[in-house]
């Protein structure tokens, strides 16, 4: 059990992104659809970050512009943001969706399919 | 050493709670074990020095966003529609495309597994201060581009949400919630 | 200023949406309601003027404005260009559904940032934005008649299958910033073509296609679009299938260094869609998700240009003039005047449920213009010469084959042969069917027939003197 | 040069004259078509003229960046067939007057845009030009048969339309192959035929542009497995629609094969001439024996659409000087003959809204100068001496001979079948015991007899004077080419007694050689298929 590397954050992303995916194509209804998009985006922002401590030994050789290892966390916080509007809009249109026709699956035809 | 046992407490608590989210059928507690998740990839982040975006994390993804979850989740439940699962679990069919990607991902980890593990360095990176200069210096554009996203949602939101109260031609309108 | 001067564009557009919106409150009265929608087209003619000005006389290597964020290049500033024009289109062509507030010009206008910033992104993080800018405006869009049931839902569809896309978008880019380093494309591109880029870097760049795919509709993940299609609001849906993907594959040009690891899956994509698209919509008879299939065939037909790539390869230094990238350019253009024509023609003609070919009978006899103008649309989507698309299809699939591709543009040509079926069958409906005994209800205003006219009438010459896009393009 | 503009620009800019004037009284619209028409083919008579001293081209720069230009060339085989166009088009025109009620306006307008389309293709040196008026083509024609059609004309113009554009597919991707392989073999970005002519293709290249061109234009002819459209689509047809289609829509098949497909491809076309010799024969047979059974007047008409270009092909690929002329001469008594068989049928039909013979008979006795017409074209149609198609036919055995004495000898037999079918036509409706169904039908209108009466008259005219059709192919190719050139006009000489027989399936059997194969030659590759450039001994022939 080494010192703790890149590679074992990326893993950690990776099973949270899968998990994510097998959320969204084995749920129906648009809430859990949704926050298995939230576990993938989650998922990436680890890797954005873990990337911005290990920056200055990347796997692929490189030369580094200035700070430019900072740039995986200021792209999380957009990130962050994003989920934070997609969710707003799309809790609207759930809430709306069952207000006047009393039903939030979105999946009545078996159109969506990923 | 410490950084060892943050992380490995973290990913772990991380996975279980994840696929916690995922098993569930309960929609109620699949958000909850959602906000524990965000916790355990808060600390995730604290394990890699960025202690702004576990704080982020926790304040903004775990307290606003997985709150409006939790009440859209709850108010739907008060009306009878419970935004849980149906019973079915999923067909064997509909676990081919996660079932492969899994697979591809599993090959990845493992290639890059192999590649040895570098050292951490970039201590200096727990400074808050560096990143909002970054913010506000070297991306200053998705700082802005953020800004225009938020003030779309905010529209969006408020617009798509006014349901069927305006104009009053509109069939059935809602004047409260929880009727 | 001098610092914000590149920026200048898209600053006069996000204020002015924002200006819009404050206005909205006026909607009350139409005279108020045309003075929006004349102010909104002000708008966008001044940030497309804005758009050409701060970035005339670039010479290479183009610099990147906005602290890297955006590239000048021409052919982006093209795009942009453009992109904005669909908008102001779509501004005049819209009719403003009831359920408006103040949003709809609003709402036009922040898409049209989102692709203008999506179609000059020269960092992982602008694409990303710009992307999502652009998403969430349609998404709004999409469910903008709130009151409809088939609105609400093809806006939660297109918002749940476009976060799974993102979802892949944002990962892969998670893994290439991980590899490279940097979020700039160019330095990527550099790395990336200076050695072996591992497997690592090759997964992620898979998984960004497949959000590419995603976004474009290409067959496999292509399932969304019939449904999402079919429940926009008719002038929305030609921007889905024009400009928002138009906009994404602009974004993608400086990745197209791809061609060189995974040029099998975007054959794959394209080979895929050309067929998938054409045969799907033999059997279907509701006519927004027969142009929804073609347009996925459509796409396969522009990654086909794809794969001839941005410059030349060495085997085929015999047509300078015409690059992968040009005739995508080309094809993006002549695709957007047709396709957004004929969806909102559809969009006049649509009454309460689904849009059958049935509902098409009559209509050709009953408002002659809008027939006639539909014809000229679905013409040109057949690629039937003398309009436009004719030559978007020839100079594709001549380019693919400038590069060495022969199959693909075979498979692409035969499938245009399957898929003229339906297009003819639109026709007939149009012309050659007595129609039922209701007439069909056709909305438009004299405005709109004026810019339906319009654009048949461009299709047609932008047909017969194709060399004009090509002139645009060389003016920036 | 004006004169090809304005050929193109008067049925073009005349549409919007007929949109106004069909907005004003839909006579008018039918007034303003003819106009336009006539004067079109006066600018083609004298374009005609004009040509025997030399081809007539222009071009002007179109698409710089892809090598277009818009780039027209006449000699004499294009002002034959156009023509023929023009003069066919002034028919269909007065042959619509009474039957087209509905839409009149956008009929004619149609109209036009087809006749603009065929002009296009039987002008352009262009391959991208030629592509374009090709598909402009099928537009008009679609809506022709789709909406002024009769009762199964949606499925017979969406077949049509499709068999077609499917074709034409092969011949794009064979045509942008030439170009990239002309493009890397000389850096010269052009679609000009006369360029691209010169490029050099190996052998297997050769054999997959050959049959992508062949198989579009085969379609089109149509040779004998691409011809199911045709019986549907002639069929159903509106009258007009009908005379196009057999009078010209078929010959630019026939055109483009001459044209491009076997000079683009001579070795090809050599190592193929057997086997389309044999589709050919087949296609003579076939459609003879499919017409005779018909219930329907013009499917069978249609039918024997096939059998007739079938001796087309025939000629065409024996190689040889006679066979050559005779497919040319085919091609003009085919349009004339069975343009007017349809006519017949069309007429037939308004009176008595059938097509079925059982239902005809006897009708000799009400409509004598119908039954006159129909007579001589019968006889047309078999090739009586007296008229061009027995000149035709004449020609096209010769060559057959020359190619091989079997082939020519199944050319006569084909001829006998001919008969059958052609006699069956005038007997099953003017002659029987007389229909009770029909009582006073009315005969042939002055304007229906003035139709009828130019086509025989040209018929008759071509019979007696064949160099009429003939003589235009002895147009100097190029104005550089000595007026002696063409100082010899071709005899009714029958060239039987002196072509060496060749072995059939020989794939390098001289004829076809000889004329097809100056690939280095810095002539004009016009001349290659001209008889003006055929080898002395064939010269002498004549």
């Amino acid at each position: 059990m080494g010192p703790i590397g890149l590679q074992h954050y990326l893993v950690l992303g990776a099973i949270l992104f899968v998990l994510g995916v097998i959320g969204i194509v084995s749920r129906k209804n648009a809430v859990g659809i949704l926050i298995s998009i939230e576990l993938m985006l989650n998922a990436a922002n680890i890797n954005l970050i873990a990337f911005s401590r290990y920056s200055n030994k990347p796997i692929f050789p490189t030369t580094m512009p200035e700070a430019a290892y900072m740039d995986g966390q200021v792209f999380a916080i957009f990130v962050i943001i994003l989920a934070a509007c997609e969710a707003a809009v799309a809790l609207a249109i759930i809430l709306n969706l069952f207000n006047m026709f009393g039903t939030i699956e979105v999946d009545d035809a078996d159109t969506m399919r990923g | 050493m410490a950084q060892n046992i943050l992380f490995y407490l973290a990913a772990v608590m991380a996975v279980a709670t994840t696929s916690m989210v995922v098993i569930t059928r309960n929609a109620v507690y699949a958000v909850l074990y959602l906000i524990m998740s965000l916790f355990a990839v808060a600390l995730v982040f604290l394990s890699l020095n960025a202690p702004f975006l576990a704080l982020v994390e926790i304040i903004v993804y775990a307290g606003a966003i997985m709150v409006l979850f939790l009440f859209v989740v709850m108010m739907l439940n008060l009306q009878g529609q419970r935004g849980d699962e149906a019973t079915k679990r999923p067909t064997r069919r509909q676990m081919i495309v996660p079932g492969a990607l899994a697979l591809l991902l599993l090959i990845l980890i493992v290639v890059s597994l192999s590649a040895g593990t570098p050292a951490a360095t970039n201590a200096a990176l727990s400074d808050p201060k560096l990143l909002g200069e970054l913010l506000f210096t070297k991306h200053y554009l998705g700082v802005k581009l953020s800004g225009i996203i938020l003030l779309i949602g905010t529209i969006g939101g408020l617009h798509i949400g006014r349901g069927g109260s305006i104009p009053s031609t509109m069939e059935k309108p809602i004047d409260d919630v929880t009727h | 200023m001098g610092h914000y001067q590149p920026l200048l564009p898209d600053l006069i557009l996000a204020m002015g949406a924002t200006f819009i919106l404050l206005l909205g409150p006026l909607r009350d009265s139409q005279n108020l309601r045309d003075f929006l929608r004349w102010i909104s087209l002000g708008l966008v003619a001044a940030t497309a003027a804005t758009l050409v000005w701060v970035n005339h006389g670039m010479a290479t290597p183009y610099p990147l404005v906005g602290e890297g964020w955006l590239t000048t290049a021409p052919l982006h500033t093209a795009f942009a260009v453009v992109f904005l024009a669909t908008i102001a289109w779509t501004i005049l062509a819209s009719t403003v559904p009831d359920e408006d507030a103040g949003e709809w010009y609003s709402m036009l206008l922040f898409l049209g940032t989102g692709m203008i910033i999506l179609a000059r992104a020269a960092n992982l993080a602008a694409v990303f934005l710009g992307l999502e800018v652009l998403s969430i405006s349609l998404y709004i869009l999409i469910a903008f008649r709130y009151s409809k049931r088939s609105s609400l839902r093809g806006g939660i569809m297109y918002l749940l299958l476009a976060g799974f896309a993102s979802g892949f978008l944002l990962f892969g880019m998670a893994l290439i910033y991980a590899v490279f380093g940097t979020l700039q494309i160019a330095e990527i591109r550099t790395l990336a073509l200076a050695t072996d880029m591992g497997p690592m870097a090759k997964v992620g760049f898979g998984l960004l296609l497949v959000g590419v795919g995603f976004k474009l509709a290409a067959v496999p993940f292509h399932m969304w679009t019939p449904e999402v299609y079919e429940s926009s609001p008719g002038t929305v849906t030609g921007l889905i299938a024009s400009s928002s993907k138009g906009a994404m594959l602009a974004a993608f040009i400086p990745f197209l260094f791809l061609l060189e690891t995974h040029w099998s899956i975007i054959w794959l994509f394209a080979a895929l869609s050309m067929v998938g698209g054409n045969l799907l919509g033999l059997r279907e008879i509701r006519v927004k998700r027969i142009l929804a299939y073609s347009s996925i065939a459509h796409i396969g037909y522009v990654l086909t240009g794809y794969l001839a790539g941005d410059t030349l390869s060495a085997n085929a230094a015999f047509l300078p003039s015409i690059t992968g990238v040009n005739a995508v350019f080309f094809y993006v253009v002549a695709y957007a005047a047709s396709i957004l024509g004929a969806f909102a023609a559809l969009g006049y003609i649509q009454g309460e449920r689904d849009l059958t070919l049935r509902d098409l009978r009559g209509v050709g006899r009953r408002n002659p213009v809008l027939a006639f103008c539909l014809l000229i649309f679905v013409w040109s989507l057949a690629g039937l010469p003398p309009a436009v698309g004719f030559f978007g299809k020839i100079y594709l699939f001549s380019a693919a084959i400038n590069a060495g591709y022969f199959w693909l543009p075979l498979i692409g040509l035969l499938g245009s042969a399957i898929g003229i079926y339906y297009y003819l069958r639109i026709i007939v409906h149009l012309f050659m069917m007595p129609a039922d005994a209701s007439d069909p209800k056709v909305h438009a205003s004299t405005l709109q027939e004026w810019v339906m006219l319009g654009s048949a009438v461009a299709v047609i010459a932008l047909g017969l003197f194709p060399e004009t896009i090509f002139s645009f393009l060389r003016a920036f | 040069m004006t004169l090809l503009l304005s050929l193109l620009l008067i049925p073009l800019l005349g549409t919007a004259l007929v949109g106004l004037s069909g907005w004003v009284d839909r006579n008018f619209a039918r007034v303003a078509t003819l106009i336009i028409m006539i004067v079109d083919l006066a600018v083609a008579i004298i374009l005609m003229a004009r040509t025997s001293g030399g081809p007539v081209q222009v071009i002007h720069p179109w698409i710089p960046s892809f090598g277009v230009s818009f780039n027209l060339y006449v000699d004499g085989l294009s002002a034959l067939l156009i023509l023929l166009t023009t003069f066919i088009g002034v028919i269909a025109v007065i042959i619509s007057w009474n039957e087209i009620k509905e839409k009149v306006t956008s009929f004619h307008i149609w109209m036009l845009l087809l006749q603009t389309g065929i002009l296009i293709v039987f002008m352009a040196r262009d391959m991208m030009l030629f592509y374009f008026g090709w598909e402009l083509m099928l537009v008009p024609m679609f809506f022709l048969i789709g909406v002024w059609g009769h009762e199964e004309k949606l499925y017979s113009a969406i077949k049509f339309f499709l068999f077609t554009f499917t074709g034409s597919i092969f011949m794009l991707l064979a045509l942008l192959y030439v170009y990239f392989q002309h493009a890397a073999q000389t850096g010269v970005l052009t679609f000009d035929l006369t360029q691209l002519l010169q490029t050099e293709l190996s052998a297997t290249a050769q054999t997959w542009v050959f049959l992508g061109l062949f198989v579009g234009f085969a379609v089109k002819v149509p040779i004998f497995p691409l011809h199911t459209w045709l019986p549907d689509a002639h069929t159903q047809a509106p009258t007009a629609g009908s005379l196009i289609l057999a009078g010209l829509l078929l010959k630019t098949g026939v055109y483009g094969i001459m044209r491009i497909t076997i000079p683009m491809a001579p070795a090809a076309a050599v190592y193929f001439t057997p086997w389309i010799i044999g589709l050919a024969l087949i296609g003579i047979f076939y459609g003879a024996l499919a017409a005779y059974p018909q219930r329907d007047f013009k499917r069978l008409v249609a039918y024997s659409s096939i059998a007739h270009l079938g001796f087309v092909i025939l000629g065409v690929f024996v190689g040889n000087a006679a066979g050559y002329q005779g497919a040319v001469l085919q091609m003009v008594n085919h349009g004339l003959a069975t343009g007017a068989l349809f006519l017949i049928g069309g007429m037939l039909q308004q009176r008595t809204h059938t097509r079925l013979f059982e239902m005809f008979g006897g009708l000799w006795r009400q409509m004598p100068v119908l039954g006159g017409f129909l007579l001589f074209f019968c006889f047309a149609s078999l090739g009586i001496p007296g008229t061009g198609n027995f000149i035709g036919e004449l020609y096209v055995m010769g060559g057959a001979f020359t190619y091989h004495p079997l082939v020519g000898a199944l050319t006569v037999f084909g001829i006998l079948f001919a008969a059958a079918y052609s006699l069956r036509i005038f007997l099953a409706t003017m002659h029987g015991p007389e229909t009770t169904a029909f009582k006073n039908l009315p005969d042939a209108s002055p304007r229906e007899t003035l139709a009828l009466g130019t086509l025989v008259a040209a018929l008759v005219a071509i019979g007696f004077f064949p160099n009429l059709v003939t003589g235009p192919l002895y147009y100097p190719p190029d104005l550089s080419v000595p007026q002696s050139g063409r100082a010899t006009t071709p005899a009714m000489v029958m060239p039987v007694e002196t072509g060496t027989p060749s072995p059939v399936l020989a794939p390098t059997s001289p004829p076809l050689h000889t004329y097809l194969l100056p690939m280095n030659s810095n002539q004009l590759s016009d001349q290659r298929f001209d008889i003006a450039s055929l080898s002395p001994d064939q010269q002498e022939v004549r």
